[in-house]
């Protein structure tokens, strides 16, 4: 393992904040792609989404 | 070409054929990168080890700007040409510039404490990254507060355009001003004046973020053109039930 | 309850706008108040509704039981009341929460007035004639004996002139009372009628 | 009774939302108030830190003056506001439910988000807190003397600075108990606290009654 | 065209007085806001002849803020915005027109009374003109940046704190030229002025602009 | 001049609401805009006007000279458009300068619609009816051939009815061109209608 000295909690937590934030573009990507996907399917199914549309 | 590529159904079949190879791609470069950034590079002789936040710090902080300019471009096309397209280009780029300035900010932050011994000060290059992250935020906020999708574009185009002034001073705040923040040593007239072994690893990270950012965006504008699908689905199937109502 | 009216006066902006105005009116009864625009028809509903201070006279209301006049009545302006970034349905909820004594739900409100897919769509998005209904939904959302109508006909084509019409007479069949402003003949049979400043 | 002060928030809550006036955007101001402030005073950390917990009330002012031309004034323009006098709920309670869901929209946001924010100015851990405390007890303070002040100008159909006029005076007081609640150097912190609590109890009182007599006032 | 211009600003000057933004009530607003900001620092002499310019600068921004909310959306609420857009003048000019009206309603009276206020905080006399016309060339650059947060609001009819997170971050460097011109300490000061100055006319243009297109684009 | 409109179709908050409505308009012509409540009115009126951009068909107008459309014409809306803290005499004046080629001064456009006395009036002080009146004036105040009218007649009494019918026939005598949505028949004789919606 190499050497990141007496600054390491630096170097580490901006890496690790790095991941962090990547790591949550990604999520955010794939759980909204899905739900539209999801939602898409269902509308073309026919039925709508729940909750939404005119009631009565 | 580009006029079809500006179709959203071929968009969309482009697209998706692209996206899982540049994620790949992104994922190796990202390995390499951190090889040679953790491994490969020595220590600098003033900044000790605490240069490797650089190759963080720095694509984040292009792309930061890259995002920016993406958007713009995009508001052009909103106003301009009124391409659905590129409205959704524009609302997808927002959250992820947001984030990569978040990053640039943040990483920045962390690298000042050891090198300044603090972790912010007001300096025109800082001041103007903190400006651009707020105007990522204004442009998100806005984007949330319209339901109706056109008009949300045409209003945020202007506000994006507006805004636009703050990329060049982002860039060239540290040559307009003297500022703690240093100078730029890559992208400069006569070329880098960094060390070759510094200066593979960061190029080698700049194009794994950008590639990153780049799949990023392309996923995100597929999810916004289904999202706008699911909307004017659901818009005439209201429709159709209120006309059988009636 | 009854309700009457004895010599009403009433200045604004310094001038007289009405002068010894007095009526009266019992359940089942629907009295239109007509007159020149200006002539006060609007004043002497504020002053019925207790909105505007009459500088004599008095409005007296007997058979409401525990609760005052303000409380008895409904009123359904020339401005319409409605908050465009809320939905219709979100209108009339917090009219009957707020007016107490609830009656029919939003939705069905609603249906009567002819709005039935509109209870989803924020307010901003009607039109004037459509607003105007919603507003006009508020008088079947909570119970309450005397109705105020300042033109009530407004921007209504003639589908919803004759809901209107409907929705009066079922309220004065239950022994209700109706007074209203109005250019327009109302769409009700056997209306008296209060003529202010005769010219 | 319970059901009307419910409605009310309920409503102006998700009016500030769909208007956009509450929640996250309130965050965003409080974060673009406390870069401003430093922006205007130079980049001098240690003064900053000083001044922190003003720095924060001042935001807190701020927030709770910007949406006040319209607390009132809409519903009147709308008639709204007949409607309201029309309810066998009397107006004070009324008044005491726009009031709360302003507060809601705009100071319960910056009291629980200024920790964060006081590191931005450099306050020290041991201040975080207590400014925090202080915001979320006085706060509603702000929220209260700015309605009687929204009620007063919606009543003579008036607005903009007018507001800000009648109100920032009321205000001085709050400010003040709420800076030295905050402030660590303060030895009177605690009396400061208690203060501030009794401010904003009676000014709940105060608001209450005297915004209702200025709308019923305003009837004509 | 000179006349379209003459009749709005002379319009919304008439309005701001008769409603309650502008002249005596903001000199009466800035007052306040000078004796707020010590109040809420604490009683430090030197600190505040230290801070005074930021003050002022930080009263101006408050004044523009407060009415910004209602600048285009009165109009368009009540349909006087359609009206404009059938005037042969351009929209342009009208932006221009009203962004004039806002700034001699409120930024004019600061700059001309700030000598007064800079005594308050102890400005030293030196500083007292640098403040007074920095505030001058810089106040309008104000005006423009934030017309084009309440255009942008208007034509999708929101308010209250989202024009503020709008607009803040397109005030910051007008904010920070304006505190660093009327620095006494500050040897850059001319430089500073003439960014302003630039910073003042090129607001001009693109609000005019940027504004305009949001105001057409907002017509549905 | 001579107006055009050519198969519009226009969709708002995502619902389509008009389908290929075409009609032509000359020189001392009336078209009645009619149908019911959401039908469209008010959305083609905007079309024509230049604040609603439709999804498809076009609005054509010729001999409008140097003018642009909206230019050539003039809009009286559901709202109002006037300022309550000015007076009468004000907003008539505003507008005059905003619109360019004055015609009659505002106090005798004000007397033309039957307001002699309110021309020193805030607006805030007036009735509902003489608030439309006062908007209505507006028609004189500057000259333009084309008359956008959006339910003109809102709460006016029946001697502004006619003295609307009058001055609506004096423009149409001059050459102008009139477009008004209306529920109630226009007080005008020999209009065309324009049916929008049929059920
Ligand atoms: C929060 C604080 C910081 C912010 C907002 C920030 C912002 C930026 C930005 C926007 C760039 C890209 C400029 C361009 O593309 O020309 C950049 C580059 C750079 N930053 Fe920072 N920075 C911060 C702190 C630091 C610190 C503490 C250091 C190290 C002492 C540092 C070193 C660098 C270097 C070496 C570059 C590359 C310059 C080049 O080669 O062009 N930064 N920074
Ligand atoms: N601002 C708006 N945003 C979205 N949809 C709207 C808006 N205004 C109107 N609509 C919708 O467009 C349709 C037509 O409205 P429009 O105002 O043109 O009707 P109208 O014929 O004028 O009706 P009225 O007789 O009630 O005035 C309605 O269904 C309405 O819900
Ligand atoms: N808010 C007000 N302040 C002062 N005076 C007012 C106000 N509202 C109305 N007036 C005046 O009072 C008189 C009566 O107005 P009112 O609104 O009662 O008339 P109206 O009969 O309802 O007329 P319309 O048919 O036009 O609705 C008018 O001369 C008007 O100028
Ligand atoms: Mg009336
Ligand atoms: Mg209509």
């Amino acid at each position: 393992m190499m050497e990141t000295g007496r600054h390491a909690v630096f170097i580490w937590s901006a890496y690790g904040l790095t991941c962090l934030v990547a790591f949550g573009l990604v999520l955010r990507a794939v759980l909204d792609h899905r739900a539209q996907t999801r939602a898409l399917a269902r509308l073309e199914a026919g039925s709508g989404p729940a909750g939404s549309g005119p009631r009565g | 070409m580009l006029t079809r590529l500006a179709n959203p159904g071929f968009f969309m079949r482009v697209s998706g054929l692209a996206l899982a190879p540049l994620a790949a791609a992104a994922a190796l470069l990202f390995a390499l990168g951190l090889y040679l950034a953790f491994f490969a590079s020595p220590a600098d002789y003033q900044q000790g080890e605490t240069v490797r936040i650089m190759y963080i710090h720095v694509p984040a902080a292009w792309l930061a700007l890259f995002f920016y300019s993406i958007m713009a471009v995009s508001a052009l096309g909103t106003l301009v040409w009124r391409h659905p397209l590129a409205d959704v280009s524009q609302r997808a780029a927002a959250p992820i510039g947001a984030a990569f300035t978040l990053v640039c900010l943040v990483t920045g932050s962390l690298w000042g404490k050891p090198m300044w011994g603090t972790y912010w000060v007001w300096d025109a290059r800082l001041t103007s990254v903190l400006v651009l992250f707020l105007m990522y935020c204004g442009v998100l906020a806005l984007w949330r507060a319209v339901d109706d999708p056109g008009r949300a574009a045409r209003a945020v185009a202007v506000l994006t355009l507006v805004g636009a002034v703050n990329i060049p001073i982002v860039k060239y705040s540290v040559e307009w001003w003297s500022t703690l923040h240093q100078g730029p040593s890559v992208f400069r007239m006569g070329g880098p004046t960094i060390d070759p072994s510094m200066l593979r690893p960061l190029l080698v990270m700049a194009l794994a973020f950008t590639l990153f950012g780049t799949a990023l965006h392309l996923a995100g504008m597929r999810t916004e053109i289904l999202r706008r699908r699911v909307r004017s689905l659901t818009l005439l199937q209201a429709e159709r039930l209120e006309r059988a109502a009636a | 309850m009854q309700l009457e009216a004895d010599r009403l006066t009433c200045h604004r902006a310094g001038r007289r706008v009405l002068t010894d105005v007095s009526f009266a009116l019992g359940p089942g009864e629907a009295l239109a108040v007509t007159g020149r625009n200006g002539a006060g028809k609007s004043t002497l509903i504020g002053i019925v509704a207790g909105l505007i201070r009459a500088d004599a006279g008095s409005v007296r209301a007997t058979g409401t039981g525990e609760r005052t006049l303000p409380e008895s009545l409904h009123l359904v302006a020339h401005r319409d009341a409605l908050k465009a970034s809320l939905t219709a349905a979100e209108n009339l909820a917090f009219a009957a929460a707020l007016l107490g004594s609830a009656a029919l739900a939003p939705d069905d409100a609603l249906r009567r007035v002819g709005l039935p897919g509109a209870g989803a769509l924020p307010v901003g998005y009607l039109s004037a004639g459509q607003r105007r209904r919603v507003a006009l939904a508020r008088l079947l959302v909570a119970r309450r004996p005397l109705w105020l109508l300042d033109e009530p006909m407004t921007a209504l084509d003639a589908a919803a002139q004759d809901l209107l019409g409907g929705i009066m007479a079922e309220h004065l069949a239950g022994g209700g009372l109706i007074l209203a402003a109005t250019h327009a003949p109302l769409p009700l049979d056997g209306t008296r009628e209060l003529r202010l400043g005769a010219p | 009774m319970m059901r009307v002060f419910a409605a009310l928030v309920r409503r102006d809550l998700a009016i500030a939302v769909r208007v956009g006036g509450a929640g996250g955007l309130g965050l965003v101001f409080f974060l673009m108030v406390v870069t401003l402030i430093p922006f205007a005073l130079g980049p001098d950390l240690n003064l900053l830190s000083r001044i922190g917990p003003a720095v924060l009330w001042i935001a807190g002012v701020l927030a709770t003056l910007i949406g006040l031309d319209r607390l009132f004034q809409a519903d009147e323009e709308d008639g709204s506001l007949d409607l309201m006098r029309l309810s066998p709920a009397p107006l004070e309670l009324v008044v005491l439910a726009k009031c709360v869901a302003h507060w809601l929209a705009t100071g319960l946001p910056l009291a629980l988000a200024s920790p964060l924010f006081g590191l931005l100015v450099a306050l020290e851990p041991a201040a975080l807190g207590r400014t925090a405390l202080s915001l979320l007890i006085g706060t509603p303070a702000l929220a209260f003397t700015g309605a009687v002040g929204a009620a007063l100008a919606a009543s003579i159909r008036r607005g903009g600075l007018l507001i800000a006029i009648l109100v920032v005076p009321l205000m001085v007081p709050v400010l003040i108990f709420g800076v030295a609640a905050a402030d660590p150097a303060n030895a009177g912190r605690d009396q400061a606290l208690t203060i501030l609590l009794a401010l904003t109890l009676a000014s709940g009182a105060v608001a209450a009654i005297g915004a209702a007599a200025a709308l019923r006032g305003g009837g004509q």
